[in-house]
């Protein structure tokens, strides 16, 4: 395997390898231009990283702990599984880490007005959170299915006292509310800062947010060492956009730890209807970057499914094409049942209620485990937690109560 | 030969803009499209931008997205699109200028594009989501230079940018006339009037300006300014509201003849 | 005011002054004898401790940060106010601290099964949640009524594992519950272990729970430290049972610091549908203990009222009547529209969706905060989130959404 | 004169064991329940235990929880139990023991719960939630021991701790049959007979043993090794079963001479 050499992606123009890049129309290009210079500008200097790390600390909660989830590892007669806890995160899940990041800056950046496109409503209600936080004006797109489906989340966003735009296009979904998003965006760029919720977008999204996240592989990196006593033998993280596993993956990049990748194989990837877009997807360009992407041969986009409402997406971010390629991260799909079992199984060997979306890493976990020795350290990350998810597995007929 | 070269030398001479339209090839279908297409491209419309469908329009308001889906579900794909192309060519000198999202045409691919798309007659591609930051990988393909790219020039682009991007560019430079998706309105002229005038001092190339003009006062107001006045949702919504009505062709063909009239000085 | 010897509370019978003390069955008394003793003989065991400490950190993700409310506050334009974030640990609220510390003890004291009753359900999820950690029976009394307005709650006990076992009896309320659990455990005492959810009971409930609660208190006392640079001016909590206000007030009691206890005054104290039992009951027996009580005059216990449903029960823990005797805690009460109007600020101004029993504290810190100048520092303990409660809100016209 | 300990005497000479009635005062009315109570005494109870009803009844089971309900929603009261408890008194010698949770006397106020409920002629109290340990706040308060405070020893109590409790016990102590609240089944005679013994051993008082006793039979086998037979949730049962059967008083009646003839050895 080649070693991959971080630092030089992306390159000056947003580039990794053959992937992301600018795709956007000309009207959102100074816009961009703007933000990348405000990223490589503002976002290291230390007045900035204190602030972002303070809030990080005293209003999302961090660090998150890393647990050893002894009763799962010894279930599996394997591996030892530590948990990291982005399901104590403040709004329950990793993505207030890229929220705050991307608020802050706006702020830095004097915007009075941020939106953002959620799916599942856990990016909605993150960005809605730090607009409150921060005093901003907030506009949130959101397919109308998914309206439907996530009432709950739908709530706590005008709670925070967000607008919720509903977006009733295509399916109704999260790719239907980023494409309203960037429409939006278009006709309101100057005063408005977008705030993307995973590593997908144009550049510099897909570098910034993975920087704003790779906290979650910087604390995981300490803390592993202090409770095993050395590197893991083994990363693993589920794969919508592809933001908790970047955060987790990134600072682990250059050491000899095998990462794992874990998109939605929804009801099978043989049966169409899934989100593997590593796994079954081909090269195209979606929302502003060029990434692996499901499409027909005429390249249309495709609709994705998993029951997982974080892992319904079409794209990928760039970064993972990337490392797909290089062969440093191993992809992999785990299906909808193999989620809602390991979801029922971590209820009740370790009383955590994961999110749908880190369900499909803990499944995968649990067949790694398996497979190997018992002194091995496997750190998954816990993504989010499954609150949001009462309704839909509720509905599921396998999981009996 | 270039069409488009000669189309604005030959406007200039009559005192006349150009009149661009464009239409979502295949929309409402392919045979009623092809006959729209060539009946506005015979009673007005100077150059002609021909829209290619995409799942995912991000910069087209409601009406271009309800019409890319509409074709879309037709079954109209790029390389129907340039069979259309070769159709049109058939019965028309105007130029024509595909108008794209870049997906359908990677996925076609590059260099299969151009070959194609210029054996069909096609004089220019216009790539809405393609800066020019990206454009090398795609025209790096290209085995010549008989297809136009044509380069976009937003209200948002600073000066500095707008001479780098208009030293890139050929056939004609299109000018947004404002921030926000196609469709949406608001056209302010004083405003396009200066855009106009500092896109001149950075360009010899026609300027064409498009985005939100629906009625012929407005074209008579952009066509002050401007070499060429660019119309589509408007053309769009007439299409939506008309969908199953047999005099569609005429009524499309009628609109056609007035936003042309506001075009000559 | 007296100082007040917390080191002397309770006496060797388990009385705070004239509370306390253990009013139960005889079948029960050997039970809580035998608690009391491993109470005293282990949790104090460094071994004990250390596992408490343990999990407290890495399951529940403890510390909990210390957040200071800088728009909140700028709002009141008066005391600074500093939000303990307990609704960060694991499950959503402080009862996590506490459910893992008695369930450790069941552990050591070789039990198999545990009980808990519970209203809003927030302490049976977290009783629900450490008994599958710890891989123990569980079975929760919930009152019908409850059931009805917690479905949420009552989904993750039973994911969790949990047999949830509905109470008809009475309103079919917490207290109901209650009583039913008492009940269950007079027939099944020799091998079941009974996790109280609050600083209420016989003793050694009040004094143990307490203890696993004081861990709020602790950090908080390290942590405004080091963010105010001194001892904070005010506590505030809210009080049902009491066993957040406990957890933070127990480690000042000896400093010079004012506490302030909320009780629910629900629709009004004046209306007779209210819970502030501190601030409107009399002495009584209830559950185990001397205390202030809602009753009549012939000694029936009344129906509490609040729509916060953690509040909502006639009774209070022994340690707070003394502590109010004492005049070392002042009480008050809010009733429901200041804790929604109190929600709702929170919400808009900091990002943060507390629970409807932790809002009561917050109205009150907003009244307090206006009242003292700038330099001031009220730590108001967040004793829990509010997704629970986006149905009870939901209901409520005055939140416009 | 001590109703309770002539009734013991005076049993044990004609070789019978008490039944010990236990009913909930005012259920299913005030009147209803007197008369009832009333004619029990007279047909063979020979120790009435008086139920004052309380909210939350945490040592009960279902069939006593609504006994109580009921006689709540008639407004009974620690004060109106006192007043019928007179009233029994008039008719009868039978020894009363009121049976109660302690919030209402807490709330009566224990001075004057001594002072008011011995002149009504009660003979003792029996207090479910008070243990040795908290008992003294209440019999401290008392202006004499004319009222027996009457002690209960569980299947959970260890022998040191029974010892201990005989030791402030009088007028007679009350051994629960089983762990579990009052009406709950399975009843184990065999083991019954062990407790009994092993109270024997620290008590000279007369054991009395209830919870879960239902028939006749069970009656003849606690009465056999125990010194009386405590009756509850049975008579509740046939109560709640004939709440509005003007034959109620003769039915209850009828069933207590079935016990009380299963006390006779
Ligand atoms: C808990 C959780 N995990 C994972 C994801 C997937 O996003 P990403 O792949 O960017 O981490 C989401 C998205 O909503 C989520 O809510
Ligand atoms: C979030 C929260 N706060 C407070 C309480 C009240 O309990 P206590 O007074 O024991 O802290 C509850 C009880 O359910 C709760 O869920």
């Amino acid at each position: 395997m080649d070693k991959f050499e971080a630092e030089n992606y992306p390159d000056s123009n947003g580039h990794f390898g053959a992937y992301g890049g600018r795709y956007v129309a000309e009207t959102l290009m100074p816009a961009l231009l703007e933000l990348e210079k405000a990223y490589y500008d503002i976002t290291p200097d230390p007045a900035f990283q204190d602030e972002f790390h303070g809030l990080l600390h005293h209003y999302a909660g961090r660090p998150t702990p890393i647990f050893h989830a002894k009763r799962l590892s010894a279930h599996l007669q394997g591996a030892s599984i530590y948990l990291k806890r982005e399901d104590l995160a403040h709004t329950g899940a990793h993505k207030i880490n890229n929220t705050l990041g991307q608020a802050l800056l706006a702020r830095w950046m004097r915007k009075k007005k941020v939106i953002a496109e959620t799916g599942a409503g856990q990016h909605g209600v993150a960005t809605a959170t730090v607009a409150a936080l921060f005093g901003m004006e907030c506009n949130i797109f959101m397919g109308t299915e998914d309206i439907r489906r996530q009432a709950a989340n739908v709530q706590r966003m005008k709670l925070l006292g967000a607008e919720v735009t509903p977006v009733e296009s295509g399916t109704g979904t999260l790719k239907d509310a980023m494409n309203e998003a960037m429409r939006y965006w278009v006709g309101a760029v100057q005063d408005t800062f977008y705030v993307i919720g995973s590593v997908a977008g144009p550049h510099p999204y897909p570098a910034m947010v993975r920087d704003f996240q790779k906290v979650i592989g910087e604390e995981a990196r300490g803390q592993i060492s202090e409770e095993a006593g050395g590197m893991p033998d083994m990363l693993i993280a589920c794969v919508g956009g592809g933001s908790n596993a970047m955060g987790l993956f990134f600072p682990f990049i250059n050491d000899t730890v095998e990462m794992v990748g874990v998109e939605a194989a929804g009801k099978g990837v043989e049966t169409g209807k899934h989100a593997a877009t590593l796994g079954a997807g081909s090269v195209g360009v979606l929302h502003g970057s060029k990434s692996y992407v499901l499409q027909d041969e005429n390249g249309q986009i495709q609709e994705a499914h998993s029951i997982s409402a974080g892992l319904d997406y079409p794209g990928v971010g760039p970064e993972h094409s990337l490392l797909k390629d290089l062969e440093r991260v191993r992809y992999v799909a785990i299906n909808d049942s193999q989620a809602l079992e390991a979801f029922q199984t971590l209820c009740t060997l370790e009383g955590i209620i994961p999110a749908l979306e880190s369900s499909h890493a803990v499944a995968q976990a649990m067949i790694e485990a398996r497979r190997r020795p018992k002194g091995d350290v496997i750190v998954v990350n816990l993504s989010g937690r499954g609150d949001k998810d009462l309704g839909i597995v509720n509905q599921n007929p396998e999981l009996g109560s | 030969m270039n069409r488009l070269h000669d189309m604005f030398e030959n406007l200039k001479q009559k005192k006349e803009k150009a009149l661009v339209g464009f239409v979502t090839a295949g929309d409402p279908d392919i045979s009623v499209s092809l006959r729209m297409i060539i009946s506005m491209c015979k009673s007005g419309v100077d150059i002609l931008e021909l829209g290619i469908p995409f799942s995912d329009p991000t910069a087209d308001g409601p009406v271009i997205q309800r019409s890319s889906a509409r074709a879309l579900a037709n079954g109209v794909s790029l390389g129907k699109v340039i069979g259309m192309t070769k159709k049109i060519r058939e019965e028309t000198d105007v130029p024509i200028i595909l108008f794209s999202y870049y997906n359908p045409i990677h996925a076609y691919g590059n260099a299969r594009f151009y070959q194609d798309a210029l054996e069909a007659g096609a004089d220019g591609v216009l790539v809405v989501d393609l800066p020019p930051e990206e454009a090398d990988e795609m025209t790096d393909t290209w085995a010549g230079d008989g297809l136009s790219l044509i380069r976009l020039v937003a209200p948002t682009t600073p000066g500095e940018r707008m001479k780098h991007i208009a030293e890139s560019a050929s056939g004609f430079m299109y000018l947004v006339s404002k921030t926000g998706v196609t469709g949406s309105d608001g056209l302010d002229t004083s405003e396009i009037g200066q855009h106009t005038e500092l896109l001149r001092s950075v360009t010899q190339l026609p300027i064409c300006v498009g985005f939100g003009i629906s009625t012929p006062e407005d074209v008579a107001a952009v066509a002050a300014v401007a070499d060429g006045v660019v119309i589509g949702s408007a053309f769009e919504r007439l299409i939506e509201d008309n969908l199953d009505n047999p005099d569609l062709v005429s009524i499309i063909t009628e609109r056609v003849c007035e936003y042309k009239a506001a075009t000559k000085l």
